[in-house]
């Protein structure tokens, strides 16, 4: 559980948490995301209160967790078209465009259930770009990922920056991401 | 005394009726007095536990 | 609950997207269809086969046999997408999540409710009924399986944090299940009588419609808290 | 309106020490009419001049279908509190009543078993109070087995809490439905309607078990809630006082 907790993050601003395992780093992100209940003190997102518009917020939120809400049975395309339409309409080529920035363009018609480890994940990527959301919650990121795949991960971070948005990031293994991230947090106890 | 016992033959089923119900409010006390105890003894052996670390 | 026209788009999409997924792994909707089968047959094995008896029999056969597949099948119902993360981004999609959870089942009552109301009249034809009863057979056991499924969302999002629901489903959601039973079995024995079915048929609707404004709430509140 | 006092209720100190200051006041109004009541029904009142002496099971069937019904609406309104106000008191009643409940359920189906044998000349008929009362106690035999397969308190008080209200939401769906089932296929030898109204002798008692049977409810309730609150919180400091006042601290 986590206590006396304060952060503020601003346009174009990242934050990554490198907090020890165990740390509550997942709690915080979920907790921040609305899926537990924060028992004393309050959220705000651009200015109100988070529970008086939970849809506008939400309309803001990309969260990518631990589990990557991918079905193995469904292409990669199916998969990012039915998590975006969730949200809006999809134009024709949007989802060609985004695994092309992952670097999966030729595999966006493969079964999920086929791919690697770090290829789901980079599908899972390319929904966060898909989304248009300004916020951007991760939870390991680059959890299963190769140097090629962490690469994806840094410039998607950086397009999302520089578009003006931001971001929360928990990483446990040292992971470099001071090329987009411009705050870090080492030790919860630490005020942000 | 005996005619009464008997309820006009309805014996068998009159006075389990009365022993169930009488059974009932005496195991519920029991049951709930039974959960107090649990609850304080382990309460108490926590309380053992966070002295000795 | 507010129903947006995005609303609509998001819960075509997972109509679509679960019809996809069942129609590539056929095996799980088939199963609780061929559960159905072997039950309602095992009781003319079980009672002597004489086609009179058995028709008195069959609307009780026909209903057991579909509540227990039912509640075979709802299992499944979140437990996928609860393990997968997917109900998460459901949480988060800024749609209603009651909305959301309620296309799910109606995607569910698709691929489970639909195949056994088109299995029954096979069964109940195997039962001694005659085939003047087969509309009336389909169309109870049509109308009964929404409630049936819906009484099911509830009992899959109250048992979703546990690591195998099994018995304790069944005995949360038979007797909610009861009316379901009593006025399903009762339309199905008045239409397998040649008599009119509307009255049962009328308060079958009536649970369908409940448990539509009902179930979905219940059901959301319960998986919300599952996953915490 | 003053809310302080809800509130307060909602601390578990509170709650424990006012509890058991209260218990005693329940405790003996209850063992009083009930005590007084069953004399009145088994010895004083005259047999019934229709069911003669069997009547009497009514004493303890009666009320017993009256408190397991009563123990499920605390319980749902007591999960309705839980989960509004977040208070984890009335989610420790709410746990409390389902025990109590599924017992006086089970006595109520056995006393009307014993009942019905020497009057309607079966164990068992598919009367639909008998059979409401059968899914109710089904109902907290759900409840107990959902409560106590999740191990994380809170989750398990907010799920069943859940349960809870629907169930109370389907009682009386389901009451009237198998009011409407048993009258499109039961035979009419087996049930007696009412019969006349009871002389004073007779009813009097059977309110004074009613009232007496609700006192000890309630008092069992708490009682079991007080424990519940105690296994809750076994860390706390308050706990501490409670279970070992004399140890000074180290």
């Amino acid at each position: 559980m986590l206590r006396g907790l304060s952060l503020r993050l601003a346009e174009g601003q990242a934050l990554q948490l490198l907090w020890p395992n165990g740390a509550g780093k997942t709690s915080l992100l979920r907790a921040v995301a609305g899926l537990i209940p924060v028992e004393d003190g309050q959220l705000l997102w651009r200015g109100n209160r988070i529970e008086d518009d939970r849809a506008a917020f939400c309309a803001d939120l990309a969260f990518l967790g631990h589990d990557l809400a991918l079905k193995g049975d469904l292409t990669a395309a199916e998969n990012l078209h039915f998590s975006v339409s969730l949200r809006r309409r999809l134009a024709g080529g949007e989802i060609k465009a985004a695994l092309d920035e992952v670097g999966l363009g030729t595999r966006a018609d493969a079964l999920v259930r086929q791919m690697s480890a770090g290829q789901q994940r980079r599908v899972a990527l390319a929904r966060l770009g898909l989304w248009g959301a300004r916020l951007w919650l991760l939870d390991e990121p680059a959890a299963n990922l190769d140097a090629a795949g962490q690469a994806v991960v840094v410039a998607a971070l950086a397009r999302h920056l520089a578009a003006g948005g931001c971001a929360l990031i928990s990483t446990h293994q040292p992971l470099d991401l001071s090329a987009s991230v411009n705050r870090l947090w080492r030790d919860p106890k630490e005020a942000a | 005394m005996i005619e009464f016992l008997s309820m006009s033959g309805y014996a068998a089923y009159v006075w389990p009726s009365v022993g169930l119900g009488i059974a009932l409010l005496l195991l519920n006390i029991h049951w709930a007095r039974r959960l107090h105890g649990q609850a304080k003894s382990e309460a108490r052996r926590r309380l053992a536990a966070g002295r000795e670390a | 609950m507010s129903v947006t026209a995005s609303s609509w788009h998001a819960a075509a999409q997972i109509l679509r997207r679960d019809l996809t997924l069942a129609f590539r792994r056929p095996g799980e909707w088939l199963q609780p269809v061929a559960f159905f089968f072997i039950v309602t047959l095992l009781f003319p094995l079980a009672l002597d086969p004489e086609l009179s008896h058995l028709r008195r029999l069959a609307p009780a056969a026909l209903w057991v046999a579909a509540m227990l597949s039912s509640v075979l099948a709802i299992d499944f119902l979140f437990r996928e997408d609860g393990r997968d993360g997917t109900l998460e981004q459901f949480a988060l999609s800024g749609q209603s999540f009651a909305w959301l959870l309620l296309a799910k089942t109606a995607a569910h009552w698709v691929l489970t409710g639909v195949p056994l109301a088109l299995a029954a009249p096979f069964a109940a034809i195997a039962l001694g009924a005659p085939a003047d009863a087969i509309p009336g057979v389909l169309a109870s056991l049509l109308l009964g399986s929404v409630s049936l499924s819906l009484i099911g969302a509830i009992g899959a999002g109250l048992t979703l944090g546990l690591r195998r629901g099994g018995a304790l489903l069944s005995l949360l959601v038979l007797p909610l299940a009861v009316p379901t039973l009593i006025f399903g079995a009762r339309a199905t024995e008045l239409s397998i009588h040649g008599e009119s079915m509307a009255g049962p048929m009328y308060l079958l609707a009536a649970l369908s419609v409940f448990g539509v404004t009902v179930a979905p709430l219940a059901a959301a509140a319960a998986v919300r808290i599952s996953l915490e | 309106m003053n809310w302080a006092w809800f509130h307060r209720f909602g601390s578990p100190p509170y709650f424990y020490s006012v509890a058991g200051k209260i218990i005693p006041w329940l405790a003996w109004p209850a063992g009083l009419l009930i005590v007084a009541g069953l004399w009145g029904g088994i010895v004083m009142a005259p047999p019934d001049y229709q069911q003669s002496d069997a009547a009497r099971i009514m004493y303890v069937h009666v009320p017993a279908a009256y408190v397991a019904l009563m123990s499920y609406t605390v319980m749902a309104i007591a999960a309705t509190v839980g989960l509004i106000w977040r208070m984890k008191v009335a989610h420790a009643a709410a746990a409390a009543c389902a025990p109590i409940g599924a017992s006086f359920a089970a006595v109520c189906l056995l006393t009307g078993m014993l009942w019905g044998q020497p009057m309607w000349g079966t164990y068992w008929a598919w009367d639909p109070r008998l059979v409401s009362v059968l899914v109710l106690f089904f109902f907290f035999l759900g409840y107990i087995g959902l409560r106590g397969a999740i191990d994380d308190v809170s989750r398990a008080d907010r799920t069943s809490a859940v349960l809870a209200i629907v169930g109370f939401v389907n009682v009386p769906i389901i009451h009237f439905s198998v009011i409407w089932w048993n009258s499109i296929h039961q035979g009419p030898s087996l049930i007696r309607k009412g019969g006349p109204a009871m002389p004073a002798s007779m009813w009097v008692p059977l309110v004074l078990v009613i009232f007496g049977f609700t006192f000890y409810f309630y008092a069992v309730m708490l009682m079991r809630t007080r424990a519940e609150v105690l296994r809750r919180d076994r860390g706390g400091s308050w706990v501490r006082d409670i279970v070992a006042p004399q140890e000074p601290l180290p």
